[in-house]
């Protein structure tokens, strides 16, 4: 029996490693996976808490957050190319011509 | 009842040639404006005339007249309001009687001036604040004509406005006059405080219920700020700095106001607030201190001086101190009645100095005269006539005065709850003092004046000679010539007056005529009733007419002696006077430079203020500390607006940073509330 | 007839108040042509202050309290009125300002060369709130117009003045500003504590006077102090007071003439109006206790200004800071708490507008011939321009304080109230008679006097027909109010009366010994 | 104890998976890692008995999306990421943050009672039948909703990817 | 669960959504069209069939008010409890609709002078104001979060739309990447919130959260989350570091769009989860974040010489006035924010469509010094945009100051004199920033070489709409606090 513990703090971790991964990474592209990630971390959370409650919404949440990141895909590699089209640089720290 | 006087009518009629010389008489020819001017004046003096005559047939004197309410607030309210009693009678007939003189002469002496209708309408104006200075029936109405007379003052010794020492000296003569107001006002302010009015007769009425003071107190407190404005009106010390400085004015205006009118105006002051002053030991010490410092003073810096006009100047301010003197010891009539005497010959003295410059024309320095006799006999003549008043020379005018203001000064008792008698002593020794002084200086005017060879060169220097008052040029004189008629005039009316106008004070007739005004009721004093009137009768009347008759022949001898050591020094050796200003060296230097009052004044409260505004309150205070503190803290806003811009460095990482922190602060806080509930 | 009457009577603070804004709206749409464009304004400021002359004249002596009273819903939440009303105080300054405009629509008349149809645009939207400003009887509609007030003068500064305007503009609109969201700060405290079990919260001033004065306002006691001061700072900086006067001086020097007259004329006196009326109505006993230091900043203020005008190189800004000396004494009489000061005090404010406001024309007048303030540049100029002298010197004798002009009237009874009040400040700020007669002699006497020194001012003509026509009125104002000062007072005296009504027993104020001064400051530190 | 073993194998898969992302230098590889992630929360999703999810989680993430990935990655030609220094606050704000963020979670989640619940296979059956049905019935308007979500997403994938012409 | 199912859904719940359906209807129309209109063609027609699609939905929305029994109280949840329409939501639908109305008009002119081409524009405008709708009248938080999404995306697609600007892209992409990121944290919240209490129905929560006692730790760390994500759509601090830049780099009247319509919505969202949902102890969150956000706000604006930044940073100090009203909670205060963000929207709309006026090609003029002198050229736009500007400082007779005002007031009430001091100074110091603007406009002198175009017919007419607005709000506000007052009832009951 894994407690539910297991399964959120395992979600936790990966959430965090989403974060981090928008923090340290360059690389717009890997960027957008950490987020991904995070938001593969809330799925988790979701699935997890649905198990737990007998509750099929959290599976429902789930598909939508599912069809959200695929949408935001599209349209966030959309940028990313529109970017890099401009800036011919994937390098976040060189897309900085809006500051101050 | 008595009738109704229309009072109002005596200053409002100077006023109304004023108005319209001054708005219309621009355009009008200088006739037409000499005519308005002293149609409007004679009128006034007619009118007073008139009052003059009903003034016996009144059954209530003092005769007060209302015309409604100038201001009010609260419980406070003064009135438009003429109050007449003897004191008002011998203020307005010196004042429209010499007032009229000064116009005529004055139609003369200005007739080549330009601003001609400026002239008339300023000294109309002046006539109007002096007689509601001395008309009007409260202690503000008095205040309105002393502002007032100070601006008339202003103008007029600035009328050679393009002169800058003309202007500068109009300027002080404002500003130091305004220093004695601020104590006027205090005064005023202590009035009320105490008894809710400055009418007159509600205050005299309030005050009637206080005994003298034996201890300074509120009536001392009144009695010194009441002092200040007089001083300043007086050109007493230390205010009188101003007074030589304004005879940078035309003559006829150092004639009318800073020698017969405006500066008396301190005297009548104190007269006509002698039921303060009685009240008050202490404050009639320091008048008579200051009357009798100012005295001496002045007269020694009169015995220097070598511009005509400044003599006659420090010799109204001595004389003022003599009448200050006089009020001092109590003896306000005598005060008065050498107001009146002085107001006579001074004026005499200055008109003829003006013809007297006039005939040189514009040169003012006495070096450069010299043998007038010749040239101008009229003027000799009634200059002479006034010299031997003002040295206290009998039977002329100022003899009568002088002479009464010393004899008082020896005999009053006013002083005696502060000071003992040898005070009196002391002050009277004073007194003769400067009157031997004032003899000297004045004889020594006339022998250097009219005597000797005429020193002036032939007027070509007119260009380069500061004092030269600058319409003159168009004589072209050659020589001196007398004045013309018009001038002339009214310095012989004078000089009758200056010959006999000492009369009314034989048998103290003139003292009994004003005793209504001085006389007052003290509670508490049992010695009150001499004290405050001396001479209305003496326990010791035949001593005290011995004693009488010393001092006269005393202060006649001392006149004698001034003239004698005038006539030695300027008419028999004329070369000694250089001798002995070599041998007094630093003394004389530093009388003949006014004792650097003046520059004393500068360089201890003008400079330091000047100074102070600039440097510390302008620069320092306004623009480095509070401006600074306000740049500041918008500079500071700058700055922290830099650093918030700093955080917006561009780098969408920094940016998630930032959203990292600020999460974990939400979060940590969050947690933090919901884990300690 | 009467129904007329009373019709009038009741809408005529609208008709005055929105009078010269219909006008700017009608202004508006007129095509550019400068010439209609100023005679219209000229009209409708004229008849805006034939309009407001229905005020003393139908004025009743018989009923106490606020007149030509209108009050109806505004908006309901919050409970706004709109609330308009005069007593014998504020029916003169509304007076002040209609006469002012017109004066200032003729002494722009040739020096607006540019952006003329905005400028008086503008100036009548002054008015209009400026106007407001002295009619609200609501907290609310007071502010508002307060604020109002701010837009076009700032705008006038800084589109007409001179080089530094936009630091002018901008500094006297932040320092206002800034103070005033304050007094909107403590506005709305009162509103929301103001209500009562039988009755909401409100803005109406009357009712609020009554519910403090009843103690029904919740937590009142503890807050007074902290709303005296709200509302304190925002009046004191645009009074303005020592040590909030610094942008007084820049706004005044930059400020073209028209605005120089209306900011010292009557924005100024808005301030010292709101310390009269709300300070002291709302917050007597506050008022009472901070006294002492409120008078010993205007104290400091009189005599401050006074020597700092002294030294001044700049004409206008010499009698900017003569303003900064003046309007002491106003808050001085005010803060007297007698009759004879606070009668003074607003006798004052109408001195200084009439003035001051004739001083500003004529350095207008001046600057349009030879386009400096520089007192350096001048001497002399009473020959050249014998007429322009001497309305100078009867408006600056006026400003100094001589008897038999309205300068004297004020400031003898304000300083013979602040005497009764306490002897020292009668005595400290009487000095400032002293210096007041200094600093502006000095300056006549070197602008005026001598030979003249700058060569281009030989040639200057002097005034003509409409700058005469302009300065006329203020002349004979200056003497009127100089002389028969009843007029004034008569309708002043009532409204001081029933202003002063709180202060009737125990009169004298605190004794502004250190010690209490640190008690005020320790009360508000320690909040 | 299968369970067990499967649970760590799985959540091994993703913690690797994860690390892995951040500690690849190359896009490519850290994509690669990404769907190892995916696939391990696939398993833990089925472990879990959501089998709904679990499939789309493989379908739709692992498959659509993270193919899509890789594609723009070789599409945009992206080498190895320079290590650029454009951020300090990120190091000296961000970590800490996130670290910090990550302890209080992780600190309330394991103090909360409920997470100490068991959880076994078959709790819970997410079938497609079953959320097809909630789909249709309650949810029917975010679903419906979503169609929305995409047209945009589509719409703006369009309008980014084409050329503007000048 | 499976009588759900069987459960056909009422005819009534599709007037519920009758706006949202309007919308998306009119976006594949305008979408379609799209493709029928040549590509180097003017896109004009589409705008004006996404204008009419917006008016229709006003309509619909107007129609939904009528409807008998549809917003009645008891019974305005539609579609399973997915959907209310209440006084609350209904306000927000019309304010969106007023605001793409008004971006829509404004956007004829602004396409033309950027030669911007892509149909799509309007059509996105359309969909993202379904989504910003639905964000307002959603009651789950499945909902919620979809439509969010759908808001958040447009805006993305819509930042970027300067396609020959490389900073277009770069705003698009910062904003994308950091909405994705906060996205995360708000449905992390979802995730904990629904796991706490079994639902993600924000009413069924609070009756959840209610019945607990003690509320656990785990609802506050989830409030938390969620008001990370949030607070980061609306721009609080210290959430709002994307927003000068995304607003320098985005088309104008997007800007216009994102500053008020997704904030406004998300604005809509932050009430429905903090007050309808019950959440807890946000209180010194918001306390703090409303501080921190006026002053950066406005402190940070001091030296923005860049017009569109400038008004970046204003929109930040806005969101945190905004946030005070929040604080004093209470239906004043909940009533105080739904009349500031009407008004907030009304007047920073009219600027920005100003401002994308006077950008000219490439917004080559949206600095401080291009705008120098503009009332003399241009005098009629210049006092327009002193009005807004006005108003932004909260200068009587404008909706500004009464949108001030009622936040203070409510404030007070609710006795946060702290936060009112630091407001007021704010709302002080602000003044320099906007009164700079109208000292470059009237005070300096004008440059010749900034052109001015005639006003065009679209922008007047969105310029008479948001100053029409402003003005009234500023000096009729009555009806309108009333109206918000009740929507405050109708969102918490």
């Amino acid at each position: 029996m894994i407690p539910l513990s297991y399964y959120l703090v395992l979600s936790a971790f990966l959430f965090i490693c989403g974060v981090l991964g928008f923090l340290i990474k360059r690389n717009i592209i890997t960027i957008f996976m950490s987020i991904e990630l995070m938001l593969n971390a809330v799925n988790l959370t979701f699935v997890a808490y649905a198990t737990e409650l007998k509750s099929l919404s959290g599976h429902i949440f789930v598909f939508f957050v599912m069809v959200v990141a695929a949408a935001e895909s599209a349209v966030g590699l959309g940028i990313i190319i529109a970017v890099f089209r401009s800036r011919e640089t994937l390098n976040v720290d060189r897309v900085n011509l809006l500051k101050l | 009842m008595d009738q109704n006087l229309n009072l109002w009518i005596i200053p409002l009629l100077p006023l109304a040639g004023a108005a319209i010389n001054g708005l219309l008489g621009k355009r009008f020819p200088n006739k037409l404006v000499a005519t308005i001017a002293l149609f409007f004046t004679a009128c006034s003096f007619g009118y007073f005339c008139y009052v003059a005559s009903l003034f016996s047939h009144l059954t209530q004197i003092p005769h007060i007249e209302s015309y409604g309410t100038w201001m009010q607030a609260g419980s406070f309210h003064v009135e438009f309001g003429a109050y007449l009693d003897q004191l008002t009678m011998i203020m307005l007939g010196v004042v429209t009687g010499v007032g009229f003189l000064i116009h005529v002469y004055s139609v003369g002496y200005m007739a080549h001036e330009g601003g001609y209708y400026r002239f008339f309408a300023y000294l109309n104006l002046f006539m109007f604040f002096m007689l509601t200075l001395v008309l009007g029936s409260s202690y503000l109405l008095m205040f309105v004509g002393w502002e007032g007379v100070g601006l008339a003052s202003y103008l007029l010794i600035g009328f050679f406005f393009r002169k800058n020492s003309a202007a500068q000296a109009g300027k002080k003569a404002f500003i130091t006059n305004r220093i004695g107001d601020f104590g006027f006002l205090i005064g005023l302010f202590l009035i009320i405080q105490h008894w809710g009015t400055l009418q007159y007769d509600s205050v005299f009425q309030a005050v009637s219920g206080y005994g003298v003071e034996t201890h300074a107190g509120l009536f001392t407190a009144i009695g010194i700020c009441l002092l200040i404005g007089a001083c300043g009106k007086s050109a007493q010390i230390p205010l009188y700095v101003w007074l030589p400085d304004a005879m940078e004015g035309p003559t006829p205006v150092s004639a009318l106001i800073h020698a017969a009118t405006m500066v008396t105006a301190g005297v009548y002051m104190v007269t006509r607030s002698n039921s303060i002053f009685s009240r008050s030991p202490h404050a009639m010490l320091v008048v008579a201190c200051i009357g009798a410092a100012t005295a001496l003073f002045a007269a020694t810096m009169g015995i220097t001086q070598t511009d005509i006009k400044r003599v006659l100047a420090y010799s109204t301010i001595s004389q003022l101190g003599y009448m200050f003197l006089a009020c001092g010891v109590g003896a306000y009539t005598a005060g008065v009645f050498h107001l009146m005497t002085h107001a006579f010959f001074k004026a005499l003295l200055f008109l003829s100095a003006g013809s007297v410059i006039h005939a040189v024309g514009g040169e003012q320095d006495m070096r450069n005269m010299g043998g007038l006799r010749k040239y101008i006999p009229w003027t000799f003549w009634v200059m002479t006539a006034a010299t031997i008043a003002i040295a206290g020379i009998p039977p002329f005018a100022g003899f009568f005065s002088k002479d009464e203001i010393l004899w008082k000064t020896f005999s009053s008792e006013s002083l005696r709850p502060v000071v003992g008698a040898g005070f009196n002593k002391f002050l009277w020794l004073i007194g003769i003092i400067t009157a031997g002084m004032t003899s000297f200086y004045m004889f020594r005017q006339w022998f250097m004046t009219f005597f000797g060879e005429y020193r002036g060169a032939k007027h070509d220097h007119e260009a380069d000679h500061g004092h030269a008052a600058p319409a003159h040029d168009d004589h072209g004189h050659g020589t001196p010539h007398e004045s013309p008629a018009i001038m002339i005039a009214p310095l012989v009316v004078l000089a009758i007056l200056s010959f006999c106008g000492g009369w009314v004070g034989i048998h103290n007739k003139f003292d009994g005529y004003l005793s209504p005004v001085t006389k007052i009721q003290v509670a508490n004093t049992p010695a009150a009733e001499e004290a405050v009137m001396p001479g209305e009768k003496a326990p010791a009347e035949e001593s005290g007419s011995n004693t009488e008759l010393i001092l006269m022949i005393t202060s006649v001898g001392v006149a004698l002696i001034g003239f004698g050591l005038a006539w030695y020094l300027y008419k028999a050796h004329p070369e000694k006077p250089a001798a002995i200003v070599k041998s007094l060296g630093g003394l004389y230097t530093t009388v003949a430079n006014k004792y650097y009052v003046d520059e004393f004044y500068g360089a201890t409260i003008v400079k330091p203020i000047l100074l102070l505004s600039t440097k510390v309150f302008w620069k320092g205070v306004d623009v480095t500390l509070i401006d600074g503190a306000l740049n500041g803290s918008a500079a500071g806003a700058q700055e922290t607006s830099q650093g918030v811009r700093r955080m917006q460095s561009g780098n969408i990482r920094s940016y998630a940073g930032w959203v990292a922190v600020g999460a974990a602060v939400v979060i940590g806080y969050m947690v933090y509330v919901g884990v300690a509930r | 007839m009467k129904e007329l009457i009373s019709f009038s009577n009741h809408n005529i603070l609208t008709v005055i108040t929105f009078l010269p804004f219909a006008g700017a709206l009608l202004l508006m749409l007129f095509p550019r042509r400068d010439r209609d464009i100023k005679w219209f304004a000229l009209l409708i400021s004229v008849l805006t202050f034939l309009a407001s002359l229905h005020l003393p004249w139908h004025y009743s002596y018989v009923t106490s309290g606020f007149q030509y009273e209108q009050n109806i819903p505004w908006i309901s939440t919050p409970n706004i009125h709109y609330h308009m009303g005069a007593d014998g105080i504020s029916l003169w300054l509304v007076v002040l300002t209609t006469f002012l405009v017109p004066l200032s629509v003729l002494i722009s008349w040739t020096s607006i060369k540019e952006r003329v149809k905005e400028f008086f645009i503008l100036m009548l939207i002054l008015e209009t709130a400026m106007i407001g400003v002295f009619v609200s009887l609501d907290l609310f509609q007071f502010y508002f117009f307060w604020e109002a007030t701010l837009i076009p003068m700032a705008l006038l500064i800084g589109m007409y003045g001179h080089e530094r305007r936009i630091y002018a503009a901008v500094k006297f609109f932040l320092y206002t500003m800034v103070a005033s969201v304050f007094l909107l700060a403590s506005i709305i405290w009162l509103y929301v504590h103001s209500a009562t079990n039988w009755s909401g919260p409100t803005f109406d001033f009357v009712e609020l006077q009554q519910r403090i004065q009843a103690g029904q306002i919740a937590g009142f006691g503890h807050a007074a102090q902290w709303l005296f001061l709200g509302f304190f700072i925002a009046f004191a900086v645009k009074v303005p007071l020592f040590p909030f006067h610094t942008w007084l001086p820049d706004a005044h020097v930059e400020a073209p003439t028209a605005g120089s007259v209306l900011l010292a004329g009557v924005l100024l006196k808005m301030g010292v109006y709101g310390l009269l009326r709300f300070n002291l109505g709302l917050f007597p006993e506050a008022a009472r206790r901070n006294a002492p230091w409120i008078i010993t900043l205007a104290i400091i203020g009189i005599i401050y200004g006074a020597l700092v005008a002294l030294v001044q190189p700049n004409m206008k800004k010499l009698i900017a800071y003569s303003s900064v000396s003046h309007l002491g004494f106003c808050v001085l009489g005010i803060f007297s708490f007698t009759a004879m000061g606070v009668s003074g005090s607003v006798y004052q404010m109408l001195n200084h507008g009439v003035s001051t406001g004739g001083l500003f024309m004529l350095l207008g007048m001046i600057y349009e011939r030879r386009h400096t303030y520089d007192i350096k540049q001048y001497g002399g100029l009473a020959t050249p321009m014998p007429v322009f002298a001497t309305f100078f010197l009867v408006i600056t004798l006026a400003s100094a304080g001589l008897p038999m002009l309205n300068g004297f009237v004020g400031e003898f009874l304000v300083l013979s109230g602040a005497f009764q009040a306490r002897m020292i400040y009668g005595i400290l700020a009487a000095s400032g008679v002293i210096w007041g007669a200094y600093y502006l002699l000095w300056l006549y006497q070197r602008v005026f006097y001598g030979e003249v020194t700058v060569q281009a001012n030989n040639t200057l003509r002097d005034l003509n027909a409409r700058e005469r026509l302009s300065l006329w009125p203020l002349a004979v104002m200056s003497l009127v109010m100089g002389v028969v000062p009843m007029l004034f007072l008569r309708q002043i005296n009532p409204a001081v009366q029933a202003a002063l009504a709180p202060f009737s027993n125990g009169v004298n104020a605190a004794a502004p010994n250190a010690r209490h001064i640190l008690q005020v400051l320790a009360q508000v530190i320690g909040r | 104890m299968l369970h067990e073993i499967l649970f760590f194998f799985f959540a091994a898969g993703c913690v690797a998976g994860a690390i892995n992302l951040l500690a690849q230098k190359h896009p490519i590889n850290s994509a690669l890692s990404l769907i190892v992630v995916m696939a391990s929360l696939a398993g833990l999703f089925l472990l879990m008995g959501a089998e709904f999810v679990g499939a789309i989680q493989v379908i739709i993430y692992a498959g659509a999306i993270m193919v899509l990935f890789v594609f723009v990655i070789m599409l945009l030609n992206a080498g190895i990421e320079e290590h650029t220094k454009g951020s300090k606050i990120a190091i000296i704000l961000g970590v800490p943050g996130a670290a910090v963020v990550a302890t209080l979670i992780t600190w309330i989640l394991l103090r909360t009672e409920t997470s100490n619940t068991p959880i076994s296979i078959g709790q819970l059956h997410g079938t497609g039948a079953d959320i097809g049905r909630l789909l249709f019935g309650p949810f029917l308007l975010p679903f419906e909703v979503t169609s929305v979500l995409v047209l945009i997403a589509i719409m703006g994938a369009v309008v980014l990817a084409r050329r503007e012409d000048a | 669960m499976s009588t759900q199912v069987l459960t056909s859904i009422p005819t009534v719940d599709y007037i519920r959504i009758l706006p949202e359906i309007v919308l998306g209807i009119f976006g594949i129309i305008v979408m379609m069209a799209d493709a029928f209109i040549p590509q180097q063609d003017s896109k004009k027609p589409l705008g004006y069939l996404a204008f009419i699609g917006m008016v229709v939905a006003l309509l619909a929305t107007l129609c939904q008010a009528r409807f008998p029994g549809i917003y009645d109280p008891t019974n305005g949840t539609g579609f399973f409890g997915m959907v209310r329409v209440d006084s609350f939501s209904l306000f927000f639908h019309v304010l969106i609709a007023l605001i793409a109305m008004a971006v829509i008009l404004m956007s004829f002119e602004y396409m033309e002078v950027q030669r911007m081409r892509s149909g799509e524009y309007y059509g996105i405008i359309l969909l993202a104001a379904l989504g910003m709708m639905l964000m307002s009248s959603a009651v789950e938080l499945v909902m919620i979060f979809i439509a969010l999404e759908i808001s958040s995306i447009g805006s993305y697609v819509l930042a970027a739309m300067r396609r020959r600007v490389a900073e277009s892209a770069e705003s698009s992409l910062k904003y994308f990447l950091l909405g994705s990121f906060a996205t995360a944290f708000f449905l992390y919240g979802v995730a904990l919130i629904f796991g706490a209490t079994g639902s993600t129905n924000v009413y069924t929560i609070a009756g959840a959260i209610r019945a607990m006692s003690p509320v656990p730790p785990m609802i506050y760390l989830a409030v938390a989350l969620m008001f990370i994500g949030l607070g980061f759509k609306v721009a609080a601090a210290p959430f709002h570091i994307w927003t000068p830049d995304v607003y320098e780099g985005s088309p104008s009247p997007i800007v216009a769009l994102m500053s008020t319509g997704p904030k406004a919505a998300a604005f809509a969202v932050l009430l429905r989860v903090l007050f309808a949902m019950d959440a807890p102890g946000w209180f010194w969150i918001v306390w703090v974040s409303a501080a921190l956000s006026m002053t950066i706000g406005n402190i940070g604006a001091l030296v923005q010489t860049n017009v569109k930044r400038l008004l970046a940073y204003s929109s930040i100090a806005h969101a945190g006035y905004l946030l005070v009203a929040f604080a004093a909670a209470r239906d004043s205060g909940i009533s105080a924010a739904i009349f500031y963000t009407a008004t907030y929207a009304a007047m920073n709309v009219g600027a920005f469509a100003i401002v994308s006026h006077f950008a000219n090609a490439n917004e080559k003029y949206v600095n401080l010094s291009d705008y120098a002198g503009l009332g003399r050229r241009s005098p009629i736009l210049a006092a327009i945009l002193t009005v807004f500007l006005l108003s932004l400082i909260g200068i009587p007779i404008t909706g500004g100051f009464f949108a001030k005002f009622y936040v203070f007031t409510s404030a007070l009430q609710s006795h946060l004199v702290g936060l009112t001091i630091i407001g007021v100074i704010n709302s002080a110091v602000g003044a320099y920033y906007y009164l700079r603007v109208i000292v470059y406009m009237y005070m300096r002198d004008e440059r010749e070489e900034v052109p001015v175009a005639r006003m065009p017919f679209g922008l007047a007419v969105a310029l008479a709409m948001c100053l029409v607005f402003t003005i009234y709000m500023g000096v009729l506000p009555n009806q309108f606090i009333g109206y918000a007052l009740r929507s405050a009832h109708d969102l918490v009951r």
